[in-house]
């Protein structure tokens, strides 16, 4: 990047509502190239709406994001919603961004391979053969290769939540958005995605990572994110956060994974 | 713009606007139910029942709906004073109308356009939910009942206001079978008169006026259940 | 029997005095009318639908009083109304600036309003069908970054595309019966040469069931390919029961 | 040159178009004769009849002579050439039926009547307190409704409703009941053609043009090719 | 029961293929009331398939079910497929077992409240009222009752989740089937229902619980199945299972609990 800021991701102040429901209250967090970022919380914390907020899925109600270096431009529409000043910009960070979302969102008329190669080919501009060669060997990677001309309809919930992890590692993102990215996986698997997230964190990619596996979470991030009603309630190194958490409603939440 | 012929000829407008309204509810009422049966045979029925419905509703959409009303009052209705004893009859008054007709065929043709609809909107219901319902023991007719039709429906609340409106449109072929129906009183006004636009003006108030209400009542069925978008 | 059978023939015979070659070119013109229209009305439709879902007031009031009253008004009614009355003021005001008269194609005019009207019909089909779309493929396509076009053309439009067949093929099963309404700027096509040729001979029955099974070889010719439409955009769709 | 609009359906035999879409018929013999007294190029131009009036007001033709009958209510939107026929009104009905035309013969009964035509307002004037009215878009189908013993009576011009008549099926079935006594009033005016109000030129030039063909002899031999009987009615 | 049986479930030699793809390769497993049994392997190995064919929502190609003394009438149509003798009986089991999908399947046209009184009110028979407030009770337990007039697509994934279980606990069956029921909750929750699904056994309710968290299967069962290749490959208590496995395939793949 021509700044050569190793700020690969800056979330500032962001506020969410729902109608009257407030689910975000002002959450920020910065993410260094090659940072592993976990966020937990309880059902209904916000977590995913805080990812979904980061990729505009969501229209933050307040509240800044900056994208390896550029900061998308927000503006307040008449009504006083947000709205951002050029969807060309939002489009264009977006396909920086990889998401693997909660519900894995597959394409239902696409088979996994065209799922996977389908934004390389049509937003990033790659030839169908170099795409389908690199989806082939991220299939391969994933325990997915005889299933992909599968349509998602016709897969397990492990092999639709693999799709969609080789989906967005398909466009080899800056930055990564995972939304409980292991959730239907068995042990080996979240094993495998394990030192795939350590792989590519190695590479210099940056992560931030929803999950309700704490140990996994342990494991993968150098940061941790503690979201309590709407709030940061804690954040630090994993060391911090599950074995000598400072907040009492962050020690009660990580006690389980001792138990 | 003259309408000085309003004074002469309401009576007959609000008959005939009276005629249209009536062709309108009892098709689309019938229709529609009819419509269920013919999609779920398309969609579940053996291959059997599933051929009989994709023909009728081929033939029914496939032919124009002028020719399926002749065929039955010009066809079928006048072969019916053959019957021994049919004049006597108390239905006689009600077979020798046009509208009975007009209301038979509109039915039959509404039925056919509508089931199309449903047929695709049934299988737009997403796998899961009907296996949910299985899975808690519903009967097929409970699960059509609470699950497949209300959701079905609800896809296709957009289409179907469609469908309604274009059926309001059909209603001036009853006047083919003798039936004054609203456009046909403009027609009359207007052969009488040589008026072109303005009985046309007033057919196109009424017709406004309903479909007005349908877009309205359809909004406010689209609006009971929130979609996310 | 032999004789009557003879006669029916000459009455569909392609020359003239038969009548079969009216009958013929009355249907090319319905399919030309009703092709025209519903591809207008699948350009204004497609626009129409994602206007009102697009969440720009202004546009969907506007789409919506489009939808009401286009749908509302007799076809009839436009077609007359555009081709003499709209023109004939146009020329007043053109002849009042020293302009030249102008001459549109009757037809021309026909077509576009009968596409007009299937367009406004097209928004509410096309609005079900896009919002009977699983929210979360949409947002998958955003999150990749895909723009307005290629997120319609490769996700929406596929996707869409099963839950409003059945209403375009509606749609365009009706639009090949009203064509007839060209007529009324002095073109012929199937309704009116069978009407024509049953008021000249007298044998309506032979006419009505003649063009009957002309109409009903268009749709079963549509049929099949809406069928084979069907077939290829239900990929990937499991079985329901 | 003058342009004459025709509706483009068959109302044999007046104007019909056969197969390879010539017109033919009385009304177009009239008009050729016409044209040729008025020593005029002539040109037809067809158009469905709820076009007539509207194209004839934006001069895409500028006569229509389409058996249109002279109307008071008509009149105030368009204006009319001297009549060219006339025919008498006549009621038929099923062979077993009384004979007769007048109001007591048609007490309590339904009487076919084709949309807006003289027919029709002579039945508002005359038979509306007594019989039922069932309109029909065509005689045809009023035929075929009378065939079926839905209606008692088809009330009409006199022409067509002879041809029906000798044909197979109204040979067998039905018998003409009378013609209804005249009244110029609602009968009387006749069939003529329709002109723009501002075309007075034109109208004078046709009238001209139809006065003397009648006076010419053109007139009975162009009648003589269709009808058995004089058309032109009482003067 | 009449015949005081205390085997809630059986499950005979299942079989199924999908295509050519032989999924299940002859599985069977007892269950006593007030067993809960968890079943355990790799993604895509079948377990959702073998809940499924339980309550037939796949139709098995060879083997018997016999749920509380009474066995699924199957027969062989003409093409050679397996056919219920009697759909009526089957609707009769099903309103016994309550199932939780891996995805779900909330009814999208109901609310929350409305989806778990469904089958009580229109397979049970129960009252809305008693049913209403039957569900009330349930959604308080799992955190719900402020959500339940919300629509299923705008909750969280741990909230559909928990509508999803609260849906199937409130036709209080004999036998539930869970199939990953803790895939989207937070630990805290996951602790809740492992405590709901223990008071469930005491009552002598019977569970079958396909699950990829081991330490919820070693907690929460008296007995597990680990499914490898379409076959049974060990089963036992989960002291067995976890701590000293006899099959090395078990072994591997229950490693990663200790690590
Ligand atoms: N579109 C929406 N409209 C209204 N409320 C919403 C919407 N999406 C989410 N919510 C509410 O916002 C809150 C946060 O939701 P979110 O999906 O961010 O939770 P989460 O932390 O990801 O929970 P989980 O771990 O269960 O996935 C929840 O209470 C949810 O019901
Ligand atoms: N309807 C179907 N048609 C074809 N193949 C299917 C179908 N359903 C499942 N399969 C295949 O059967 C195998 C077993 O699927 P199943 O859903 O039972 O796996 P699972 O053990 O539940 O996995 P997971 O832990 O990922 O949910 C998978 O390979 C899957 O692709
Ligand atoms: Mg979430
Ligand atoms: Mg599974």
């Amino acid at each position: 990047m021509a700044e050569l800021s190793s700020q690969a991701l800056r979330v500032e102040e962001l506020h969410k509502s729902f109608g009257s429901h407030q689910v975000l209250k002002g959450v920020s967090t910065t993410a260094n190239q090659g940072d592993v970022i976990s966020i937990i919380g309880s059902s209904g914390s916000g977590k995913s709406t805080f990812l979904r907020c980061i990729n505009l899925l969501e229209m933050p109600d307040r509240g800044r994001v900056i994208v390896n270096g550029e900061e998308v431009a927000l503006r307040r529409s008449r009504q006083g919603q947000m709205q951002p000043k050029s969807w060309r910009q939002v489009e264009r960070i977006r396909s920086g961004l990889g998401m693997v979302f909660q519900s894995f969102n597959l394409w239902a008329h696409m088979t996994v391979l065209e799922n996977v190669i389908e934004a390389p080919v049509h937003v990033l501009g790659i030839s169908r053969r170099e795409a389908t060669e690199k989806a082939d060997a991220l299939l391969a990677k994933v325990g997915l290769y005889d299933k992909r001309d599968a349509y998602p309809a016709f897969l397990s919930g492990g092999q639709q939540q693999r799709t969609a992890i080789a989906r967005a590692l398909c466009i080899d993102p800056a930055v990564m958005l995972f939304d409980e990215p292991t959730s239907a996986l068995d042990p080996e698997l979240v094993g495998e995605v394990l030192k795939v997230i350590r792989d590519l964190a190695d590479e210099g990619r940056t992560m931030l990572l929803v999950t309700h596996e704490m140990r996994f979470a342990r494991d993968v991030s150098n940061h941790v994110l503690f979201l309590h009603e709407g709030r940061v309630e804690e954040e630090g190194p994993p060391q911090q956060i599950f074995d000598a958490p400072l907040s009492s409603r962050c020690r009660e939440f990580t006690r389980t994974v001792h138990s | 713009m003259t309408f000085s012929w309003v004074s002469s000829y309401w009576p007959l407008l609000l008959t005939g606007a009276w005629q249209t309204l009536a062709l309108l509810v009892i098709s689309v009422t019938f229709g529609f139910v009819i419509a269920i049966g013919l999609a779920f045979a398309q969609v579940s029925g053996g291959p059997i029942l599933r051929s009989l419905a994709r023909g009728y509703c081929t033939f029914f959409r496939g032919t124009p709906l002028l020719i399926q009303l002749w065929l039955l009052y010009y066809g079928v209705g006048s072969l019916l004073p053959m019957i021994p004893g049919i004049r006597q009859s108390l239905l006689w008054p009600i077979l020798r109308e046009g509208f009975f007709f007009a209301a038979l065929s509109f039915t039959l043709n509404y039925a056919a356009y509508e089931a199309e609809v449903l047929r695709g909107a049934l299988l737009a219901v997403p796998k899961g939910e009907l296996e949910a319902g299985r899975a808690f023991g519903m009967r097929p007719f409970t699960l059509t009942r609470r699950i497949w039709l209300p959701r079905a429906i609800r896809i296709a609340l957009p289409t179907i206001g469609g469908e309604i409106v274009m059926q309001l449109k059909a209603t001036p072929l009853a006047f083919t079978v003798t039936v004054m129906d609203l456009y046909a009183v403009a027609t009359k006004v207007r052969q009488d008169t040589l008026l072109v636009y303005e009985p046309l003006i007033v057919v196109t108030a009424f017709y406004l006026i309903i479909t007005a209400i349908i877009a309205r009542a359809f909004r406010f069925l689209e609006a009971q259940v929130p979609v996310r978008r | 029997m032999a004789a009557s059978q003879q006669g029916i023939l000459d009455l569909l015979s392609p020359y003239p005095p038969g009548w079969g070659g009216v009958l013929l070119s009355g249907a090319a013109s319905t399919l030309a009318i009703s092709g025209g229209a519903f591809l207008i009305g699948l350009a204004l439709g497609t626009g129409g639908a994602l206007g009102k879902l697009s969440g720009i007031r202004p546009l969907r009031l506007l789409l919506e009083l489009y939808t009401t009253t286009i749908r509302a008004v007799p076809e009839l009614i436009l077609i007359v109304g555009l081709y003499y009355a709209g023109m004939d003021g146009l020329n007043r005001i053109f002849a009042m600036l020293n302009l030249p008269a102008f001459e549109l194609n009757g037809f021309a005019v026909a077509i576009a309003v009968l596409g007009f009207v299937q367009g406004a019909y097209m928004t509410e089909v096309l609005r079900g069908a896009i919002l009977a779309i699983p929210v979360g493929q949409i947002e998958a396509a955003k999150a990749f970054g895909m723009g307005p076009r290629l997120r319609f053309r490769r996700i929406i439009l596929p996707a869409l595309l099963p839950n409003a067949l059945p209403g375009l093929a509606n749609l365009w099963m009706s639009i090949t019966k009203d064509s007839a309404l060209v007529a009324v700027v002095g073109y012929q096509e199937l309704a009116l040469a069978t009407r024509l040729a049953g008021a000249s001979t007298k044998h309506y029955f032979v006419f009505f069931l003649a063009s009957a099974l002309l109409y009903l070889a268009i749709t079963l010719v549509s049929n099949a390919i809406f069928k084979a439409i069907e077939h290829r955009v239900r990929r990937g769709q499991p079985k329901l029961a | 040159e003058v342009r004459f609009g025709i509706m483009n359906e068959s109302y044999p035999p007046f104007f019909a178009k056969d197969a390879s879409g010539k017109w033919q018929g009385w009304e177009i013999d009239m008009m050729n004769a016409v044209c040729e007294q008025m020593k005029e190029e002539c040109s037809v131009v067809e158009l469905s009849w709820d076009g007539l009036i509207p194209a004839l007001q934006s001069k895409k033709f500028d006569v229509i002579w389409s058996s249109m009958a002279n109307t008071s209510e008509r009149s105030k939107v368009i204006d009319f050439t001297d009549k060219y026929y006339n025919t008498p009104s006549t009621l038929i009905g099923p062979k077993d039926q009384k004979t007769g035309a007048t109001a007591d013969d048609v007490k309590g009964k339904t009487i076919g009547i084709q949309v807006s035509t003289v027919q029709s307002e002579y039945y508002k004037k005359y038979f509306a307190n007594v019989a039922d009215e069932k309109t029909y878009q065509t005689l045809d189908e009023a035929f075929q409704d009378l065939l079926a013993g839905r209606i008692d009576y088809v009330f009409g011009d006199s022409l067509a409703l002879d041809s029906f008549l000798k044909s197979d099926a109204g040979l067998d079935c039905c018998a003409k009941m009378g013609d209804v006594a005249d009244d110029k009033d609602v009968l009387g005016a006749g069939v003529a053609g329709g002109l723009r109000k501002e075309d007075t030129d034109l109208k004078t030039k046709l009238n001209t043009a139809i006065a003397a063909v009648r006076a010419n002899g053109k007139y009975d031999e162009i009648t003589k090719k269709y009808f058995d009987f004089d058309i032109y009615g009482a003067n």
